[in-house]
């Protein structure tokens, strides 16, 4: 159902291009969506699983806790960008008649990840994924600059080579399935397949899952398949970097989790994929350090931390022990809040600073001192830094990591965690100290602080976990490692 | 009511040492000036001079710097008194510390430490040159000292097995006065004592050139009553180290008032015998040697300190614990 | 002209702060009597909630050091009232400093409390943070912000060595709770024991600023406002302590013996390069902060001696090690504030912390003064305040320790220690002769300090409330034992002799020398009264006297920085500019630098290595399109052939 | 495969494989896109003529689609676009023609290794044609890695969605439609918003040319 009010918002917005007309369609279509999808999640984690229309759409935890997030997230990234982008038409950077455009194609972006969710079926997934690429790229090129024009076509190459690996990967799962289940869509649907789990084809699947990792994998955005990344989410409009980060990456890795849930009951156990995750998760992080150290470019700085944060996540999952994967998926939901904060808060102050680059801004906190608070608390929230969730999932993740007996990794993992902690601490004090420039125009309303809502969850989270989220968490956790 | 009795007997017999201490450091002084006189073939002042200077100086006015602020006058006030309670621990002629207890050794070298704070703090009271200067080689010195001090003494409190200066003299009795330990931890407490007495090769009491002198350099602005009493404690500070020193190198024990009146008069000679003798060591050193640079009395007392390192060590391998 | 709300918020915040610690106190002396759980523990707020949760502990030992942390507290809340107003006349929001303020104290609660690791690890990162924020409160100045920078990156690395050590008992005994450790350590291999053991060492060591961990104190400490500063060095460096003992003493247990060599050689290397750190040091604060490094390293010295002690089942000199630390502990608390406060004040009064531009300062401000010079009195170790009091016992533990060794090497090397200990005497009162005198004494430097004026009444009576409460601590050794014998019955193992045994008797001179100290002062003051006095100016040869013939911060400890030059690396160099012949001279600059010799053999280089890795990972993202495609083609290839 | 015997079937591979080996080993722009041309139609041929012997309508169907979509409209709008751009030459770049053909070589020789382990399936000649179509799909890999205009590289992406489809073919007799449905409107919309972006691409640095597009760096 959301599905359809995310389309016909989408088409809806061709209509007209008005300030007003935006802002209102976008706003019912908003609320309609909170309604639609709150009701959704709620079913879901009160029975367990929620389905339909005879479960053509069906959704478990796991799809629930994606849900919540591009939900949130959706919401508080299009109320953002309805002022985001008025400031931008207002700054010349945009005609007025491209804003009914940029809206169409963030809807249909949204449409075709929920899409992604709500599927039971691999095959259909794998469609809803490709749209999520096609969507975004206008999107990324929005500017129509040289930059983004770049940016935008070495994502769209990247991500839909990826991409039609995972496609081969999918065929060759249905190979594998078919003879069990059947020529049809049974064959790819995740409800059916941990059935026959253990009867399939092990060459064909193994074949299937390391394409399909690939090709998932490149657009998570693990290293080494993460180069379009930083491009794509530096040049595309801030409210779409955030949406990219925060939730398209979760994503793709929420197909890369239906993979991994289901070849853990196949013949290849339970730790094939998991270890080949736990590798890309590794080299994500160790290599970000690097990036992240030398960075002078805020919003690539936050893309990098995104590669990074992805890595974590897939350590996380790929250890398949519950309490590391109680806290991945904790993560997932924190991450993606954090980053969408810090996306949001990072792209006013480059619109009102007019730059990116690093070294150019100074000074934040005496000219804007609630953006430089907010700065703050995303700052210690996405370093994982007491009192925010981050550390707690973090750190279990981390104690996830010992258990295995990986003492060393887990101490390597703490290492590149801190170095980042350092590189990201340096940059944002720079920014935020320091003699400001005389071209900004100083003050702001208390209203910014509005913004601070997802970080100020994320605390909230630090300091407790109400007893509802555990469940839903554990409900999630049963799902990846308990098949269905 | 007995236990008030011990007290006040404690008490007095607190003061009485004290009082012997007072009256016999520039008695003292006085001597050593004498046998310096006759190495130099003087005749030298009498023995008796100290007290002549101490007393003119109480009569005559007293000067004091612009700059100088209260603690200027302090000083000597504390000097003295820390001095003294540096006495308390100190052995006397019948063996016997009024303040004898648990670690007193350490109370020894502390107590003497407080009166160089103040005398180094006054020393830059002045403002002037000297004072500065004199402070900061004390200061360089005092640094140097306090390690050979300690560890000459730890050494004597390690073979006798008592940490209190009063348990170490009784205890030195029953050891052999050539037991190789006691004889180097002997030498460094000498030399260390040279420094402490600000005497040559270490300083010269006598000078009063600007660029050689250091405990006379702070106490250069001092005049009058508070000149007198800080040379007093000076001289009460040397007896003390002398004492201490003669009785580690011929202890007498504790000699309690029942060998009567007769002994206890012996006793005090035989103290003051060992004093002398050793005052006479000291003036006869002073005599023969030169005063140093100051960047070479490093190695003078490092070599002290290293002297009570070996003593330590030579201690053990003669206990075979090594 | 001041603003009446904002200074009404302050006086607020900041005696309410004060009243807390009053009653906390208070609190603790009424509970403290209904003993037995001073040795079992008493639990609370222990929340069984989701995932990882909280779990808070009270025993003596805590209770110890919450004595501490309340004192701290009160005494630099007290004086933030007064000092703060420096910031309102600038001008300068107080809101981020009363937030972090509380905050700060309130996670040094949490980690004093902390009964599982999870809950220390949280308490501990946030003590950091905090303290960070109040360390950048004076973030005008960029020399502050590196500190604050350096402050924060270390505790984190410090940080790491912590969280991996907690994950590893973690997993190894599936709880986070202390006692479960505790339970689990002797089940350990020696191996994970002595790694469990250096971790922490590393951990906790950086906190606690031992040599060669210790680069960021100095600046943290100093850069921080005057009242953090004194929490800092004053109780924040304890808690670091406190964790050694409830993590290696009670949880790990007894280790090997070389635990007690590393903790005594390390706390004497502390100790020694701290305070000649400290003594060629110009700048008001950071010669505290030094002086700081030196004091923790002689806890570190005490902690290893009652290790030692321990293992060799000495019991009396374990006891009397830990009484000296407790003690020193204590006295260096209070010290360590008093002159932090004494210097913030110096600093309102003259905004210059460079000691070569103060002097006479003792007649402008002669209550800060006083209460600076009992200050140093208590910190050089002298009698007869306390801070000589906790050296004696130290050095009898030592003795004690060394006489009952059957044999071995450690009979020599326990000694030097007391000679160690000797020469740190010695240059601590270089250096605080040092920093009273060029500052308190002699004539002006600089017109600030000439124009200096006595401060807020509140900021140098707070001084002589911690001092007369160091006097009392000595005038009355009773109370204080009783203090200490809280801690001590938690970490006592096997029997026990009453601590009244110990030390009780011997510490009682404690008070005699005291009051026979200033009775014969008195005496002497009486009988010297008569005699005439006259004011003149201070006998030059004859010439003027100017204030720069007087000896500057740099030239009084001069011979110390010669002699020990290759400790410090101290460097010189001197221009001269001869007018015609070399024997006159028409100008002589003059230029010493001591460098940190840690920072360019360690520190700077691996920087830089991380640095130029991080280039090196950078040339991964050329920009073109072909390489990242061909990535992807190798991605592939690899993956399949390695899955095969 | 039930209905084309063993020999055809080798035969048609060959044909792909080699047109395929030629778009790697074309020069100019033009040639490559009818060797890709030619490919494609093959492969639908393929798929139309299994449809036609197992009468499926739904392969039939999808085989038709496949020569009209991809075979029909793709080559069209690439080719409006080669012309405003007036790109003649495959701009070669790291590879020559000929050693690019030798890495091809190798390439192939890797897709066989690679599915080897799947020799013991039932189907006859499956082994071979999958490896046939994971060759192609490195082909297209390769292509897009070592040219510069852009192009090229959707012909690169065509050549691996060729594969792909091959794949398809010899793995499930055809997906479910709806599978092969949205994957086939995903490329070509995919196409479309391709020829959009090289549009904007020709406005800002009027060539195709991929390399000049590297400003984004670390």
């Amino acid at each position: 159902m959301f599905i359809g009010v995310a389309v016909i918002a989408a088409v809806g917005m061709l209509v007209s291009a008005k300030d007003t007309y935006l802002k209102l369609l976008n706003s019912v279509a908003l609320v309609l969506l909170t309604l639609s999808g709150g009701w959704t999640i709620r079913q879901t984690f009160t029975q367990g699983s929620y389905q339909y229309g005879q479960g053509i759409l069906y959704w478990d935890a796991l799809s629930a806790l994606l849900l919540s997030v591009i939900v949130i997230i959706a919401v508080y990234v299009i109320l953002f960008s309805l002022a985001y982008m008025e400031k931008e038409v207002h700054e010349k950077k945009l005609p007025r008649t491209r804003l009914k455009w940029y809206y169409f194609w963030i809807w249909i972006f949204i449409a075709t990840m929920l899409l992604v969710v709500s599927t039971p079926n691999l095959g259909v997934m794998w469609v809803g994924i490709e749209g999520t690429t096609l969507a975004t790229t206008l999107l990324v090129g929005f500017y129509r600059n040289k930059k983004a024009v770049e940016a935008a076509w070495k994502y769209l190459i990247l991500c839909t080579v990826g991409i039609s690996f995972a496609l081969l990967g999918t065929m060759l799962l249905f190979a594998a399935a078919a003879p069990h289940l059947g020529q049809s869509l049974i064959a790819l649907d995740w409800r059916m397949l941990p059935k026959v789990a253990n009867q399939l084809d092990l060459n064909l699947v193994r074949l299937g899952v390391l394409f399909t990792l690939v090709g998932y994998g490149a657009k998570v955005g693990f290293v080494p398949m993460h180069a379009w990344l930083p491009d794509a989410h530096s040049q595309a409009p801030s409210p779409v970097s955030a949406l990219l980060s925060a939730v398209l990456l979760n994503c793709a890795l929420y197909a890369i989790l239906r993979w991994y849930s289901l070849t853990r009951l196949t013949a290849l156990g339970p730790d094939f994929m998991g270890k080949i995750l736990m590798s890309f998760g590794f080299l994500s992080l160790a290599l970000m350090v690097g990036f992240i150290l030398m960075q002078k470019d805020v919003k690539r700085l936050l893309a990098y931390s995104s590669v990074e944060h992805m890595g974590i996540l897939a350590i996380g999952f790929g250890l398949g022990t519950k309490e590391a994967v109680w806290g991945a998926s904790l993560h997932l939901l924190l991450h993606g809040l954090t980053k969408a904060n810090l996306f949001v808060i990072i792209g006013s102050l480059v619109q009102k600073t007019g730059t990116r680059q690093m070294p150019r801004m100074r000074g934040i906190f005496k000219v804007w001192p609630y953006t430089g608070i907010i700065m703050v608390l995303g700052l210690l929230g996405i370093t994982g830094t007491p009192p925010f969730g981050t550390f707690r999932s973090e750190l279990s993740i981390l104690a996830g990591l010992y258990k295995m007996d990986h003492p060393l990794l887990g101490f390597l993992a703490l290492l590149c965690l801190t170095l980042i902690f350092a590189g990201f601490l340096y940059h944002f004090l720079q920014m935020l100290f320091g003699k400001p420039r005389e071209s900004y125009q100083a003050g702001e309303s208390v209203s910014t602080l509005v913004l601070a809502a997802p970080i100020l969850v994320v605390l909230v989270l630090g300091l407790f976990i109400p007893q509802s989220l555990n469940q839903a968490l554990n409900q999630v956790v049963k799902v990846i490692l308990g098949g269905v | 009511m007995d236990e008030l009795l011990m007290i006040l007997t404690r008490l007095l017999m607190g003061i009485g040492h004290l009082a012997l201490i007072l009256i016999a450091a520039p008695l003292l002084q006085g001597f050593i000036k004498k046998s310096k006189a006759f190495w130099q073939m003087r005749q030298g002042p009498s023995i008796l001079q100290p007290y002549r200077d101490l007393s003119k100086l109480l009569k005559k006015e007293e000067l004091i710097s612009e700059h100088a602020s209260w603690l200027f006058l302090l000083t000597p006030r504390i000097a003295l008194a820390a001095t003294l309670m540096a006495g308390l621990v100190i052995p006397n002629a019948w063996g016997w510390a009024p303040l004898s207890g648990w670690g007193d050794l350490f109370l020894f070298g502390a107590s003497l430490g407080l009166v160089r704070l103040f005398l180094t703090l006054s020393g830059l009271e002045g403002a002037g040159t000297f004072g500065g200067m004199g402070s900061s080689r004390e200061l360089f010195l005092g640094l140097l000292t306090e390690p050979g001090l300690l560890l000459g003494l730890i050494v004597l409190a390690f073979i006798t097995a008592t940490t209190s200066l009063q348990g170490i003299i009784t205890g030195l009795q029953s050891v052999s006065p050539i037991f190789i330990p006691r004889l180097l931890a002997i030498v460094t407490l000498g030399m260390v004592s040279i420094a402490e007495m600000g005497r040559i090769p270490m300083d010269n009491p006598d000078t009063h050139l600007e660029l050689t002198m250091i405990h006379e350099g702070m106490l250069l602005e001092y005049s009058g009553l508070s000149l007198a009493l800080l040379s007093f404690s000076e001289q009460i500070k040397q007896l003390l180290l002398i004492l201490l020193l003669a009785q580690i190198v011929w202890p007498s024990g504790l000699i309690s008032s029942s060998v009567g009146f007769l002994g206890m008069f012996g006793a005090l000679c035989f103290a003051g015998v060992k004093v002398a003798v050793l005052g006479f060591f000291y003036a006869t050193v002073e005599s023969l040697f030169v005063k140093r640079r100051l960047f070479r009395v490093p190695h003078f007392l490092a070599t002290s300190t290293a002297t009570a390192v070996l003593a330590l060590v030579s201690l053990w391998i003669i206990r075979g614990q090594i | 002209m001041l603003n009446k709300e904002s200074q009404f918020v302050r006086q607020l915040f900041m005696s309410l702060s004060f009243v807390l610690a009053g009653a906390g106190l208070v609190w603790g002396f009424v509970t403290i009597q209904g003993g037995n759980w001073i040795n079992t523990g008493l639990r609370f707020f222990t929340s069984a909630g989701a995932g990882l949760s909280f779990s808070w502990k009270l025993d003596g030992l805590t209770v110890f050091f919450l004595f501490i942390l309340l004192l701290g507290q009160g005494f630099s809340s007290l004086y933030s009232i007064g000092y703060l107003k420096e910031y309102e006349e600038k001008k300068k929001s107080l809101w981020p400093f009363y937030a972090n303020w509380f905050l700060f104290l309130g996670s040094m609660f949490g980690v004093l409390l902390a009964d599982d690791g999870f809950s220390f690890l949280f308490t501990w990162e946030m003590m950091s943070l905090f303290s960070f924020f109040l360390v950048l409160y004076e973030n005008e100045d960029r020399q502050n912000r590196n500190s604050a920078y350096i402050y924060l990156v270390m505790t984190h690395v410090g940080t790491v060595f912590l969280t991996a050590a907690t994950l590893f008992l973690y997993t190894k005994t599936g709880s986070f709770a202390f006692e479960v450790w505790a339970g689990a350590a002797p089940t350990l291999t020696a191996i994970q024991l002595n790694l469990l053991f250096i971790a922490f060492f590393i951990g906790l060591g950086t906190k606690a600023g031992f040599v060669p961990f210790h680069i960021w104190l100095p600046y943290a400490h100093s850069a921080a406002p005057s009242p953090v500063s004194s929490l800092m060095s004053g109780v924040m460096v304890n808690v670091a302590l406190y964790l050694f003992l409830r993590l290696v003493w009670l949880t790990l247990g007894p280790g090997p013996i070389w635990w007690g060599w590393l903790f005594l050689l390390v706390g004497a290397l502390s100790a020694i390069v701290g305070i000649l750190s400290a003594s060629v040091q110009s700048d008001l604060k950071k010669l505290l902060a030094y002086s700081t490094i030196e004091n923790v390293g002689i806890l570190g010295m005490a902690l290893g001696s009652a290790l030692l002690a321990r293992s060799w089942n000495n019991v009396w000199a374990m006891d009397l090690a830990l009484v000296a630390f407790f003690w020193h502990t204590l006295q260096h608390m209070l010290f360590k504030s008093s002159l932090f406060m004494g210097a913030g004040n110096i600093i309102q009064a003259t905004h210059t912390r460079n000691l070569d531009r103060l002097g006479g300062l003792l007649k402008r401000m002669p209550k800060t003064g006083l209460g600076a010079l009992i200050g140093i009195l208590g910190i050089t170790a002298l009698p007869p305040l306390g801070g000589f009091w906790g050296e004696l016992i130290l050095f009898q533990s030592l003795w004690m320790n060394t006489l009952n060794l059957t044999n071995g090497w450690g009979k020599v090397i326990l000694p030097l220690a007391i000679g160690v200990l000797a020469l740190v005497g010695g240059l601590a009162m270089a250096t605080f002769v040092k920093w009273f005198g060029i500052s308190f004494l002699g004539q002006a430097r600089s017109q600030m300090a000439e124009r200096a004026k006595e401060v807020h009444p509140v900021q140098y009576i707070t001084p002589f409330l911690v001092s007369s409460l160091a006097v009392l601590s000595v005038l009355w050794p009773a109370a204080t034992l009783g203090l200490i014998n809280l801690p001590l019955s938690v970490l006592r193992t096997g029997e026990s002799l009453g601590i009244e045994s110990v030390i009780g008797k011997p510490l009682i001179m404690s008070s005699i020398y005291l009051i026979i100290l200033c009775l014969l002062t008195v005496v002497v003051v009486i009988l010297s009264k008569r005699g005439v006095r006259r004011v003149t100016a201070t006998w030059n040869c004859g010439g003027p006297l100017t204030s720069s013939m007087q000896y500057t911060a740099t030239g009084l400890t001069k011979p110390i920085r010669i002699l020990f030059s290759k400790v410090l690396g101290s460097q010189r160099n001197v221009e001269r500019d001869f007018a015609g012949t070399r024997y006159s001279l028409r100008s002589l600059r003059y230029e010493g630098r001591i460098k940190e010799v840690y920072e360019d053999i360690f520190y700077r280089p691996s920087i830089r290595g991380l640095l130029w890795l991080a280039s090196q990972i950078r040339k991964l993202q050329e920009g073109s399109i072909h390489l990242y495609l061909g990535y992807l083609l190798i991605t592939v290839i690899v993956v399949l052939i390695v899955g095969r | 495969m039930s209905g084309i015997s063993e020999n055809w079937l080798n035969l048609v591979l060959l044909v792909l494989l080699a047109s395929g080996l030629s778009i790697v080993y074309s020069s100019r722009v033009e040639k490559a896109l009818n060797w890709w041309t030619v490919q494609t139609v093959a492969v639908s041929l393929l798929i139309l003529a299994q449809g036609i012997y197992q009468n499926e309508l739904e392969v039939i169907f999808v085989g038709i689609l496949l020569l009209i979509g991809k075979a029909g409209v793709i080559p069209i709008l690439l080719r409006r676009v080669l012309k405003e751009s007036k790109t003649e030459w495959v701009g070669e770049i790291y590879l020559k023609r000929a050693s690019s053909l030798v890495v091809a070589g190798g390439l192939t020789i890797i897709a066989y290794d690679v599915t080897k382990p799947l020799m013991a399936l039932p189907q006859s000649g499956f082994r071979n044609g999958l490896a046939v179509a994971i060759a192609l799909i490195f082909f297209g890999l390769l292509l897009m890695m070592i040219r510069k205009v852009a192009i090229v590289q959707v012909l690169g992406i065509l050549l691996i969605d060729n594969g792909i489809f091959l794949a398809g073919f010899f793995l499930t007799q055809g997906m479910p439609l709806l599978v092969e449905m949205g994957s086939m409107f995903d490329i070509l919309v995919g196409i479309v918003i391709i020829v959009i972006l090289s549009k904007q691409m020709l406005e800002n640095y009027d060539s195709l040319n991929v390399d000049h597009m590297r400003s984004l760096k670390g």
